[in-house]
C-alpha cells in the first residue's frame, strides 16, 4: 500500500544536511512564536515601546562595558549647575554631569531588573511546576512554603537579605575581588528572592490546569513519562506566562531598587536612578530639581514601555485568541 | 450602590483637602524640633546626645556649666560650693544645698517629692554600676572609684543590693558626700556634670521598675506632661524647683547681644517647652521657615538661602526678623587607617600622601558649607591645647606632593596599591563625601571602594577592627583635650574609642602623664605638644572641626548655643506677642525674592 | 391572521481580522401565531446567529445586521431604537439558550430573577411578582415552588434550570419564544420531558414559537414547518411532512440520511458528501447505497476469540468529611462490573451523563487506578502490571477522547503529535519512514498527506478527531476504547467519522469499545451494547436485542425517550 | 453549619506549620544569620567585659533551639520583649505606633478601593470608547513614576510651597491627626488608583462577557442595570476577597509615607529598627504582619463563602 517511489526520492536525491532540513520543514515549517510576533507587529504602540525596551538594553550594555558614559565621574563644570547648552541635565553636588549619571543609571536599571528576573523565574517555575504536576504532598509542601514566604512583608524580606550579604560582605570580597560592588549584588539576590512567589502560584495553577487536559491523559496513554509530559506539553503551553510575567516583574524590580536605595540597601559606588531620586530629597529645598527630574525620566519611559509591552505581550501570546481563531 | 459609594468618596475626600492647625498664643511656649527619637529618659543610659538634652531638663546633678562662660567653666548646681579635694588628690567631699525637692510624684508618701540627701547620690552612682542596667556612661568611673568595680562584678547579672555599702562613695551626713578614687583623675569633676551622675529616686526606680525610663522624676526644672517617645514631649514648670535666677555676668560680648537683660529673673523663663521629632531635614527646616518652630541648625541645602558668604543672614531672613548665632563644636571629624592593615601600619608615606592629596577645603565648601574650621591636630578650639598658629603640613591640599610621596611609598601613581575599601553610612551626606573622598584618592591613583552601612553596623565593623579605612567624627563628652587625645591612646583600641588601632608606645606614656596633671596653662601646652608632635605621624587623615549655625527667629530671647546643653532650656524665653505679630503678617510665608522687596 | 413575525431577505455580516464575513445571506421566513417553526443546520450555519439578529442582541463590535428586515407584527425591528426593543424583549419575544448550567446569575435566587422579568415589564409589586414566580415554577413542573424558588442556580440541577429559563420566558406570557438548542445540554429522558412542557405551554399561551436545533429528531417532534440553513445560506423551507418525506436540496437529504436511527441499522452512513458536492452541486444517489442493510450478528469461534475479559471491576472515590478530612463514605463510580469481550466486536456503552461509562473505560486502561477487580487483556492481567510493563502494554491499547480543541497539544504540528508514539514504541527505524507512515496515517484518516506541517487550530473538528484517530494507530493497535469520540462534532461529520472507525475496524481487525449517551449512535456502531446506571450494568446484549426486545424498564425508558425522528402529523395519520 | 465549623478548624490546624514556618524564617533571617548590635547598644565607650555581660543579657548566648522557641512563643504572647536600642517595651511601642498608622491607611485604604471601583465600573461601562483608553493610558503612566518622585514633589509644592498641607507631625485625637495624615493619604491614594483600577476593569470584565449577562439583555434589562445590578454584584466577590487580602498590610503602614511626614507609625517604626539594627523590633514586626496575614487569609476564606452562595465551606 505504501507509495515505493515517495521514499527514493527522498533519500537518494540529495546531500545529508540538506536532507535533514527537508525532512525537518516537513514537520514544522513555522513556529507558533512567529505567529505571536506577526501579530505583536501589528500594534504599533507595542512595537514603539519593545524598540525602547532594546535601547534602553544597548545603553546599558554598553555602558556596562565601559564604552558609553564611563566617565560619569569626571567634573565637568561646577556643582549644581542649572540644566544649560553645554550640560541638559545639569551637574550634580560634585560637578559631575547628571545626564552622563542617568545614562550610567540605565546599567543598573537594566541589571536590576534582568538579573532579579532570572533569580525569580527558574524558582517560580520550578517549584510551580513540581507544585502543579506532582500535587499530593509535594504540591502541600510547595504551597507551605510560598505561603510561609509571602506571609512576611516584602519590605521585611528585602531588608534582612540585604542584611544577610551585607554581614558576609567581607567574606564575599574575598571571593568578587575588592571592588565588587556589594551593594548591587544584595539588590539583585534580594529582588530575586523575593519575586518568585507571584510567578509559582501563576505556573502552579497553569500546569495544574493542563494536566488535566486530554492531550496530556492521550500522551499518558501513549506510554509517556513524567518527564516528557511536562516538558514536551505542559511547559511549552505554559510559557507564554513566564513572559509575561517577567516583562511586568522587569519594572517593578527597577522601581524597588529606588526604595531600597531610600533604605540604604542600594548601590553605593557607580551611579543609579535611586540613588539620584534619593538625593534629590536634600536637594529639592534648594531648587535643584534637574537630577530628580532626569532621573524620574528616564525611569518613567522604560517603566511605561515595560508596561506597555506586558499588555501587548498578553494579547499576542494568549492561546485563548489562538485556539477559537 | 453607585450613588452610595460616590457620597463616601466625596465625603471623605473634601474632610482631607486639607487645612493648617490654627494656632495659640496665650501660654508661652518654647517649639523645637529634633532630628532622632529620644531613647528613653534614664539618666543611665543616656545614649546619645538627643537623649542626654531632654534628660537633663527633668533631672540635674551635682555640677553643671555656667549657661554664659565660655570657655566652658563648671559650677556648683545641687552641691553648695565646688569640692573640698585631699593634697594627693584622691578624695573628694561635696556639700549638698538644703531644701531641695524632689518633683511630685505618686511613688513618693501622700505623692509629694520629697527632699534630695547625700544617699541618692551614692544610690544614683551605683545604679550607673549596676551591670542589669547596661549603662552606657561605665567607662567614666569604670576602675576609678574605690571599692565600685568590685561592687558591680559581685552582683554582675543578679539583682544588685544597693545598701552593701563601698568606701568610694559615702553619705557622711544628710548634706555631705564624699568620693574616695582609687587614681589621679582630674576629669572625674566632669563626670559629676554629666547626665549619667544626676540624682535619681530610688523611690521612682522601686515603683516603676522596667518602665522607670518613660516616668521620670527629678528635681529640674521642667516635668514631662504628655511623653511620646517616636513624636513628641511636652514639658512643664516643675512647681518644687527651688529658686534658680537668671546669671548677672557672662563671657564678653553676651550684654552687647542682650543675652543679660533677664538677668535675675526666676527661672524658669517658659511655660511650655514641646519637643517634635521630625527625622527628615527638609521637613525639619521647612517647619522653621514656616514659624512652627523658634529655631533649628541648617541644613547642608538650606545654607545657600539662609546665609550670605560673609557669614550673616541673607536679606530675606533678615526681613523675617532671623538673627544668625555661629558657635565653634568641641568636634573633630576624620577618616580614619585602621593600623592593623601592614599597608598603613609600617607605610607612613602612604598616609602622608593620602592625607596630602584629601582636599578638605573643598570638602568643607561642599558638606559644611565653609562653616567649619579646617583641624590641624585632634584637639578642637575652644579647650586648653588647641593651637590656632599652628599648621600641620600634611593637613593641607598638595597633589603634586602627594604624588611624589605616594612614588617614595612604593606605589608611584598608584600603580601596585591593592584597591581600599572605604566604609561609610547609607544617608545621602555620607554617601557624597565618601564619593568625594573616592574622587580625590582617583586623582592620585589610589581606587577605593566605598561600601555603605547602617550606623550599627559600621560601629560593629570598627570594633572588631574589620574595616579597612572609614569615616568617623567624635563630640566631645568634657571640655578636656584628654577626651580626644585619647582616639590615640593605644590601651583605647577596639572595641575601645580608638577605632584606628594606632599604637605609638612614645605617644601613650607622654599622654598617660600629661592626663592625670591639674587643668591648667601647663597642661594645656603639654597635650599642644603632644598632639602637633602625633599629627606629624598622620595616624589618621584629619579633617575639620564643625561649628553650629543656629538660625533664631525674632522672638526668641536668651538663646546662646553651648556644646553642654545640659538644662540650658530654663534660660530661654519666648515674646508671643512680637511671635504673633510676626505670624500673623505672612511675612514668614513670602517667599526670598518678595521678602528682601519688602526691606528695601 | 397576520404572521406573527416576518423575516425578509436577512444579512448578518462580522468585522474579522481577515476582513467581513457574512453569517447570514438573505433568509426569509415567517412564524404565524400559534405555529413552532424548526431552524435546523449545523454549527457554523448562522441559525443562532438568525435567533439574535430578531432579538437584537447581535454583539455590536464585531456583527451587524447588514440588510433585510425583521417585521414583528408589522413592525420592523431592525429600524427601531434600542428602548423599544427593550420593551419587546422578555416582554413580546422571550428566548432561551443552550447552556442551562451559565445562562442564570449565579448569586441570586432564581425566584428573584423570575421576578426581575415581571418588576420590569408588568409594573408588578416586589410581592405580586414573587407569588407569579412561584406559580410559574409550579406551572413548569418543579416540585415544592415555594421552596425551590428561594434556591440558587448552583443547587438545580441542569434540567431544572433549564425549566426556570423556560418559566422566566414565559412569565410575561410573550407572542414569540425562541429557543437556540434549549436541550442539546440535557440528557434525553430530562430533554423529552423539558420539549413536552413547551409543547403544553405553548398551546396554553398560544405562542409562536422559534425553534433551533441540529437535531432533526427533534425537530421531527415538535417542529409544524422547518427551514434548513446551510453555510449561512436558506437551502430549503417546506412543512415538517414534506421534509421528512420528500427533501428536494441534496444537503437537507445528506443531513436526515446521515442520522442513524434506531429501527434500522445499514452497513454504512450515508453523509452529506454522499449527497452534495462541496460546491452544492447535487450527485445522483444510485440506489445501491441507500439499501438499509442490517448488521447481521456473526460470531466466528476462532476469528473473533474472547480478547478483553473484566472481572467483578470497581472504581470508588472517597469521599472527605470531617475535621481531619477522614474519608467519610464512597463514590462508586463503577461499582462490581464483568463482560468480556471479542476480538474484532464492538462493545457499546451507553447510559446518562454521571452512569460511570466514562471512568469504566478509563479505568481499562489504567489511566485512572481501580479499587478493585481485574481486566485480563489477551491473557494479561493489566491491573497487575507494573508501571515498566504497563508501558510496554500501551501500543496495543489506545483510547479516542471527546473534546477536538483539547485532545491535541496545541504546540505541536500534527507531524510532531503522529511521530511522538512511533518515537516512544520506536516504530520505524529512523525519521525519514517515520514520515512516510505519518503521510500514510494521514491519508488512512482521509486527511492530505501533505498537511502534517500544519497546527491543530488550523484544522475543523471533525478533522482533529481524525488526527486522534491517525495517532491512536500510529502505534497498530488491537483495541480501541472510544470515550464519546464524536458526541462533540456535527450530525454529517459524526457520520464520516464513524464510518472511519467501521472501515478500520474491518481493515486492521481492531476490537473497540463505544462510549456514548446517544443511543441511536451506539446502535449504529455497535455489535453488543451495555445499558449502563449507577456504576452498574442493567442490561448486555446484542444490540439489536436491547433495542427490539428492552428487558429492563430504565431501558426501556430510555428508548422511549429517544425522538422517533418521524412528524407527528404522520404518526397520528397511521394512529 | 457545623460544615462550616469544621472547615473553620481545619484551616486553623492548617496554620499552624505556615506559623511556624514563618517563625523559622524569621528565625533564621535574623537570629542565625543577624550582625551582633552589643557594640551599638553600648555606646561611644564599651569596655570588653561589658560585652560579655550584655550578650549574656540579651540572651543571645542561649541555644539556637531555644532562640527558636522563644520567637515560637513570641507569635502566641505577642510578649516581644523590650527593643535593644531604645530599652521600651515592644508591645507599648506597637500600641503607641499602631493609631497613627491605623489613622493614615485606613482611610486611605477606603477611599482609594472606592474611587478605583468606581472608575473601574466606569472605565467597563464605556469599554472600547474614548474614556475608557484615555484612563487605562493615564493609569499606566501613574504607574510608571516611583513612589518616592511622588512623596517628594507632593511635599515640596503641596506643604511647602503653596502651604496647602502640615509639613510633618502628627497630633493624637480626633480633629488633629486629620491635618498631618491628609497630605499622605492624597499621596497613597493617587499611588493605588493606577494598578488598582487596572485590576479591578478586568475583574469587571470577565463577568460582561459571562452568559447570564446575555439572558439578563434578553430579558429587556438596561445596559446600565446589568452593569449594576448583575455584573457588579458578581465582580463584587473577587473584589471583597482581594481587598480583604490587603488588610493585614495596613497595619504596618507605609514606610515611605510615614518616615517622610514623620508620622510616628508602625512603618516608621520599622525603618528607625532598620537603621538602628534593632533586632527584637524587625522580628516583632514581622511575626505580627505574618500572624495578621495568616489570619486575614482565613477571613478572606469565610468572606469568599459569605459572598459568594456558590461556594460551600467543604
Amino acid at each position: 500500500m505504501l507509495k515505493q517511489n515517495t521514499i527514493n526520492d527522498v533519500r537518494g536525491a540529495m546531500s545529508p544536511s540538506k536532507k535533514a532540513d527537508k525532512i525537518n520543514t516537513v514537520l514544522k515549517d513555522r513556529s507558533l512564536w512567529l505567529d505571536a510576533w506577526h501579530r505583536l507587529k501589528q500594534d504599533k504602540i507595542a512595537v514603539v515601546s519593545l524598540a525602547i525596551v532594546l535601547f534602553y538594553a544597548v545603553v546599558g550594555l554598553l555602558s556596562a562595558m565601559g564604552l558609553l558614559a564611563a566617565n560619569w565621574n569626571e567634573v565637568v563644570g561646577p556643582s549644581y549647575a542649572p540644566p544649560s547648552a553645554d550640560y541638559w541635565f545639569g551637574t550634580d553636588f560634585l560637578g559631575r554631569s547628571v545626564s552622563r549619571k542617568i545614562i550610567s543609571g540605565t546599567q543598573v536599571a537594566m541589571s536590576v531588573g534582568l538579573i532579579s528576573s532570572l533569580i525569580a523565574i527558574p524558582i517560580g517555575v520550578g517549584l510551580g511546576a513540581c507544585a502543579g504536576y506532582f500535587g499530593k504532598w509535594v504540591d502541600e509542601a510547595i504551597v507551605w512554603f510560598y505561603t510561609t514566604f509571602s506571609s512576611i512583608p516584602s519590605i521585611m524580606l528585602l531588608m534582612s537579605i540585604a542584611f544577610i550579604i551585607q554581614k558576609f560582605q567581607v567574606e564575599i570580597s574575598e571571593v568578587f575581588g575588592a571592588n565588587f560592588d556589594i551593594g548591587l549584588f544584595a539588590v539583585f539576590i534580594a529582588l530575586g528572592l523575593t519575586s518568585w512567589v507571584g510567578l509559582c502560584r501563576l505556573i502552579r495553577g497553569e500546569v495544574m490546569k493542563h494536566k488535566n487536559r486530554e492531550y496530556v491523559q492521550a500522551a499518558d496513554a501513549l506510554g509517556a513519562g513524567h518527564t516528557r509530559k511536562l516538558f514536551k506539553h505542559i511547559l511549552p503551553n505554559v510559557t507564554h506566562i513566564i513572559i509575561i510575567n517577567t516583562s511586568l516583574q522587569f519594572q517593578i524590580a527597577i522601581k524597588s531598587e529606588v526604595i531600597l536605595s531610600y533604605l540604604g540597601l542600594g548601590v553605593s559606588g557607580q551611579p543609579s536612578w535611586g540613588t539620584m531620586i534619593n538625593d534629590a530629597k536634600e536637594e529639592l529645598a534648594r531648587g535643584v530639581y534637574w537630577q530628580l527630574l532626569g532621573a524620574t525620566i528616564a525611569m518613567f519611559v522604560v517603566v511605561l514601555a515595560f508596561n506597555i509591552l506586558g499588555d501587548a505581550l498578553r494579547d499576542a501570546l494568549d492561546p485563548k485568541l489562538k485556539g477559537k481563531s | 450602590m453607585f450613588k452610595f459609594g460616590l457620597s463616601i468618596v466625596l465625603a471623605t475626600a473634601f474632610m482631607t483637602i486639607g487645612c493648617t492647625k490654627k494656632k495659640n498664643y496665650d501660654e508661652k511656649v518654647l517649639l523645637r524640633n529634633v532630628k532622632a527619637k529620644i531613647k528613653g529618659l534614664d539618666p543611665v543610659n543616656a545614649g546619645d546626645t538627643y537623649s542626654s538634652r531632654e534628660i537633663s531638663r527633668i533631672y540635674e546633678g551635682l555640677l553643671e556649666y555656667h549657661y554664659l562662660k565660655r570657655p566652658y567653666t563648671l559650677q556648683p548646681n545641687l552641691a553648695e560650693s565646688m569640692p573640698v579635694v585631699s593634697d594627693d588628690g584622691l578624695t573628694y567631699t561635696f556639700k549638698i544645698k538644703k531644701g531641695i525637692l524632689f518633683q511630685d510624684n505618686k511613688c513618693f508618701p501622700e505623692g509629694k517629692g520629697r527632699e534630695l540627701k547625700a544617699s541618692d547620690f551614692v544610690y544614683s552612682i551605683k545604679r550607673m554600676a549596676d551591670t542589669r542596667n547596661i549603662s552606657t556612661g561605665w567607662w567614666l568611673l569604670d576602675d576609678k572609684v574605690e571599692g565600685l568595680n568590685a561592687w558591680r562584678d559581685k552582683y554582675s547579672g543578679k539583682a544588685a543590693n544597693y545598701s552593701d555599702e563601698i568606701a568610694g562613695i559615702k553619705a557622711l551626713d544628710d548634706y555631705t558626700l564624699q568620693f574616695k578614687l582609687t587614681t589621679k583623675y582630674p576629669q572625674f569633676l566632669y563626670s559629676l556634670a554629666m547626665v549619667y551622675t544626676f540624682a535619681v529616686p530610688y523611690e521612682a526606680v522601686a515603683m516603676y521598675g522596667e518602665e522607670f525610663l518613660n516616668n521620670p522624676v527629678g528635681t529640674g526644672a521642667f516635668m514631662t506632661e504628655t511623653y511620646k517617645q517616636s513624636n513628641k514631649i511636652v514639658y512643664v514648670k516643675n512647681p518644687n524647683y527651688r529658686d534658680v535666677f537668671y546669671p548677672s555676668e557672662g563671657a564678653p560680648g553676651d550684654k552687647e547681644r542682650g543675652l543679660l537683660k533677664d538677668a535675675g529673673k526666676k527661672l524658669p523663663l517658659v511655660d511650655k517647652i514641646v519637643v517634635n521629632i521630625v527625622p527628615e531635614s527638609s521637613p525639619r527646616f521647612l517647619s522653621f521657615e514656616n514659624g512652627d518652630v523658634d529655631f533649628s541648625e541648617i541644613p547642608k541645602d538650606n545654607f545657600e538661602s539662609s546665609v550670605t558668604p560673609s557669614k550673616e543672614v541673607t536679606e530675606a531672613f533678615k526681613a523675617k526678623g532671623i538673627e544668625l548665632e555661629i558657635v565653634p563644636d568641641l568636634d573633630i571629624t576624620y577618616i580614619a587607617f585602621n593600623h592593623d592593615d601592614p599597608l598603613f601600619k609600617n607605610n607612613l608615606k602612604l598616609r602622608q600622601a593620602m592625607s596630602l592629596a584629601y582636599d578638605v577645603g573643598r570638602s568643607n565648601e561642599l558638606f559644611q558649607n565653609d562653616r567649619a574650621v579646617e583641624a590641624q591636630t585632634i584637639i578642637p578650639p575652644g579647650i586648653g591645647g588647641y593651637d590656632k598658629d599652628f599648621v600641620n603640613e600634611f593637613a593641607k591640599y598638595d597633589l603634586k606632593k602627594a604624588k611624589a610621596l605616594l612614588a617614595e611609598a612604593g606605589y608611584p601613581g598608584g600603580k601596585g596599591l591593592p584597591t581600599i575599601v572605604y566604609d561609610t553610612l547609607a544617608t545621602t551626606l555620607y554617601r557624597q563625601s565618601s564619593e568625594f573622598f573616592k574622587k580625590c584618592m582617583n586623582d592620585i591613583g589610589v581606587n577605593i571602594e566605598v561600601r555603605q552601612n547602617t550606623w550599627p553596623q559600621l560601629v560593629d565593623k570598627t570594633k572588631k577592627r574589620k574595616a579597612q579605612m572609614f569615616g568617623m567624627a567624635w563630640l566631645g563628652d568634657y571640655p578636656d583635650a584628654e577626651n580626644f587625645l585619647q582616639l590615640l591612646y593605644g590601651p583605647n583600641a577596639a572595641p575601645g574609642p580608638n577605632g584606628s588601632n594606632y599604637n605609638n608606645a612614645e605617644f601613650n606614656k607622654e599622654f598617660e602623664a600629661a592626663k592625670v596633671m591639674q587643668p591648667g596653662p601647663e597642661r594645656a601646652a603639654r597635650y599642644a605638644a603632644l598632639a602637633q608632635k602625633v599629627a606629624m605621624d598622620v595616624p589618621l587623615i584629619i579633617n575639620l572641626h564643625r561649628t553650629t549655625y543656629i538660625l533664631k527667629h525674632s522672638w526668641l530671647r536668651n538663646h546662646k548655643f553651648s556644646s553642654f546643653e545640659h538644662g540650658n532650656s530654663q534660660y530661654y524665653a519666648v515674646d508671643m506677642d512680637a511671635k504673633e505679630k510676626t505670624i500673623k503678617s505672612g511675612v514668614l510665608r513670602m517667599n526670598h525674592k518678595k521678602a528682601t522687596a519688602k526691606v528695601d | 391572521m397576520s404572521d406573527l413575525l416576518e423575516v425578509k431577505n436577512l444579512c448578518v455580516d462580522f468585522n474579522t481580522p481577515e476582513g467581513v464575513v457574512r453569517a447570514v445571506n438573505d433568509i426569509s421566513f415567517t412564524v404565524p401565531q400559534g405555529k413552532t417553526i424548526g431552524l435546523v443546520g449545523e454549527s457554523g450555519s448562522g441559525k443562532s446567529v438568525t435567533a439574535l439578529a430578531v432579538m437584537g442582541l447581535i454583539p455590536n463590535p464585531p456583527g451587524f445586521i447588514s440588510g433585510g428586515e425583521i417585521l414583528f407584527e408589522g413592525t420592523d425591528l431592525v429600524k427601531s431604537q434600542e428602548d423599544y426593543m427593550r420593551k419587546v424583549r422578555g416582554n413580546d419575544i422571550a428566548m432561551i439558550f443552550q447552556e442551562p448550567m451559565t445562562s442564570l446569575n449565579p448569586v441570586f435566587r432564581v425566584g428573584d430573577q423570575i421576578a426581575e422579568v415581571l418588576i420590569l415589564h408588568m409594573g408588578m409589586t416586589k410581592k405580586q411578582a414573587w407569588d407569579r414566580a412561584v406559580d410559574l415554577i409550579n406551572q413548569v413542573g418543579i416540585p415544592d415552588p415555594s421552596r425551590s424558588a428561594l434556591k440558587y442556580p448552583h443547587e438545580m440541577s441542569g434540567g431544572q434550570k433549564q425549566r426556570i429559563m423556560i418559566a422566566m420566558a414565559i412569565a410575561c406570557e410573550p407572542k414569540l419564544l425562541i429557543c437556540d438548542e434549549p436541550t442539546t445540554a440535557l440528557d434525553v429522558t430530562i430533554q423529552q420531558q423539558v420539549l413536552e412542557l413547551m409543547f403544553d405551554l405553548q398551546d396554553k399561551y398560544k405562542m409562536g414559537m422559534l425553534f433551533i436545533t441540529h437535531d432533526l429528531g427533534v425537530i421531527a417532534d415538535i417542529a409544524d414547518d422547518v427551514v434548513v440553513m446551510y453555510r449561512s445560506n436558506l437551502v430549503e423551507q417546506n412543512t415538517c411532512e414534506n421534509i421528512f418525506t420528500g427533501a428536494k436540496h441534496p444537503y437537507t437529504k445528506g443531513l436526515l440520511s446521515c442520522r442513524p436511527a434506531l429501527d434500522r441499522n445499514p452497513e454504512r452512513l450515508l453523509t452529506v458528501s454522499d449527497f452534495m458536492e462541496e460546491d452544492g452541486s447535487e450527485i445522483v444517489v444510485d440506489d445501491e447505497k441507500t439499501i438499509k442493510v442490517d448488521k447481521v450478528y456473526n460470531v466466528d469461534e476462532e476469528k473473533n476469540p474472547y480478547l478483553l475479559e473484566v472481572n467483578n471491576l470497581s472504581v470508588h472515590f472517597p469521599i472527605k468529611g470531617g475535621i481531619f478530612g477522614r474519608t467519610v463514605d464512597h463514590f462508586k463510580a463503577v461499582d462490581d462490573v464483568s463482560f468480556k469481550l471479542r476480538k474484532g466486536m464492538t462493545l457499546g456503552l451507553v447510559g446518562e451523563s454521571g452512569c460511570g461509562k466514562t471512568t469504566l473505560g478509563r479505568a481499562l486502561l489504567r489511566l485512572l487506578e481501580p479499587t478493585s477487580g481485574q481486566v485480563i487483556y489477551d491473557g494479561i492481567d493489566i491491573t497487575a502490571l507494573d508501571k515498566k510493563e504497563l508501558k510496554g502494554m500501551r501500543s496495543r491499547v489506545q483510547i479516542i477522547f471527546q473534546d477536538p480543541y483539547s485532545s491535541l497539544n496545541p504546540r505541536m504540528t500534527v507531524g510532531e503529535i503522529l511521530l511522538e508514539p512511533m518515537k516512544l514504541h520506536s516504530i520505524g527505524k529512523d525519521k525519514i519512514e517515520r514520515i512516510e507512515k505519518a503521510k500514510w496515517l494521514m491519508e488512512k484518516v482521509g486527511l492530505k498527506a501533505d498537511q502534517l506541517a500544519r497546527y491543530p487550530h488550523e484544522f475543523s473538528g471533525g478533522q482533529r478527531q481524525r488526527i486522534c484517530i491517525a495517532r491512536a494507530l500510529a502505534v497498530n493497535p488491537e483495541f480501541i476504547v472510544c470515550d464519546e469520540s464524536v458526541s462533540a462534532l456535527d450530525v454529517s461529520v459524526q457520520a464520516q467519522v464513524l464510518n472511519l472507525l467501521l472501515d478500520l475496524q474491518e481493515e486492521f481487525g481492531l476490537t473497540y469499545i463505544f462510549i456514548s449517551h446517544d443511543l441511536s449512535v451506539v446502535n449504529f456502531i455497535s455489535d453488543e451494547v451495555a445499558v449502563m446506571n449507577a456504576g452498574q450494568f442493567v442490561e448486555l446484549d446484542q444490540a439489536n436485542n436491547i433495542y427490539l426486545k428492552p428487558k429492563e424498564d430504565y431501558t426501556k425508558r430510555l428508548l422511549a425517550a429517544i425522538p422517533k425522528g418521524i412528524p407527528k402529523s404522520l404518526i397520528e395519520g397511521q394512529a | 453549619m457545623n460544615g462550616n465549623l469544621n472547615y473553620i478548624i481545619r484551616r486553623l490546624i492548617y496554620l499552624i506549620p505556615v506559623l511556624l514556618g514563618v517563625c523559622f524564617l524569621i528565625f533564621i533571617l535574623f537570629n542565625v544569620v543577624a550582625p551582633d548590635p552589643v557594640n551599638m547598644m553600648l555606646g561611644k565607650h564599651p569596655t570588653a567585659d561589658q560585652i560579655i555581660e550584655v550578650r549574656e543579657q540579651l540572651g543571645l548566648n542561649k541555644s539556637l533551639p531555644a532562640q527558636y522557641l522563644d520567637i515560637v512563643k513570641s507569635a502566641f504572647t505577642f510578649d516581644f520583649g523590650r527593643s535593644w536600642a531604645t530599652k521600651q517595651q515592644i508591645s507599648t511601642m506597637f500600641m503607641n505606633g499602631a493609631i497613627p498608622s491605623l489613622t493614615l491607611t485606613i482611610p486611605a485604604f477606603f477611599i482609594a478601593t472606592f474611587s478605583s471601583i468606581i472608575f473601574a465600573v466606569i472605565v467597563a461601562y464605556f469599554r472600547g470608547k474614548g474614556v475608557d483608553l484615555f484612563i487605562r493610558v493615564t493609569c499606566i503612566a501613574m504607574m510608571s513614576i516611583s513612589s518616592l518622585v511622588y512623596i517628594l514633589v507632593f511635599q515640596y509644592f503641596l506643604a511647602y510651597k503653596w502651604g496647602l498641607f502640615e509639613i510633618s507631625g502628627y497630633e493624637y485625637g480626633f480633629p488633629n491627626f486629620l491635618y498631618y495624615v491628609s497630605l499622605p493619604i492624597l499621596i497613597w491614594v493617587v499611588l493605588s488608583l493606577g494598578p488598582d483600577i487596572r485590576f479591578y476593569r478586568t475583574l469587571i470584565l470577565d463577568e460582561i462577557y459571562q452568559d447570564y449577562v446575555r439572558t439578563a439583555k434578553a430579558k429587556g434589562l438596561s445596559e446600565r442595570t446589568i452593569m449594576f445590578k448583575h455584573v457588579l454584584r458578581n465582580a463584587m466577590i473577587p473584589i471583597v476577597t482581594y481587598t480583604v487580602v490587603q488588610l493585614p498590610f495596613l497595619l504596618l503602614g507605609s514606610l515611605l509615607l510615614e518616615s517622610f511626614f514623620s508620622i510616628p507609625g508602625l512603618g516608621d517604626m520599622t525603618i528607625s529598627a532598620l537603621n538602628a539594627s534593632d533586632f527584637p523590633v524587625l522580628k516583632a514586626m514581622s511575626i505580627v504582619s505574618a500572624v495578621a496575614y495568616i489570619i486575614f487569609t482565613l477571613i478572606q476564606d469565610i468572606v469568599y463563602t459569605v459572598v459568594d452562595p456558590r461556594i460551600k465551606l467543604q
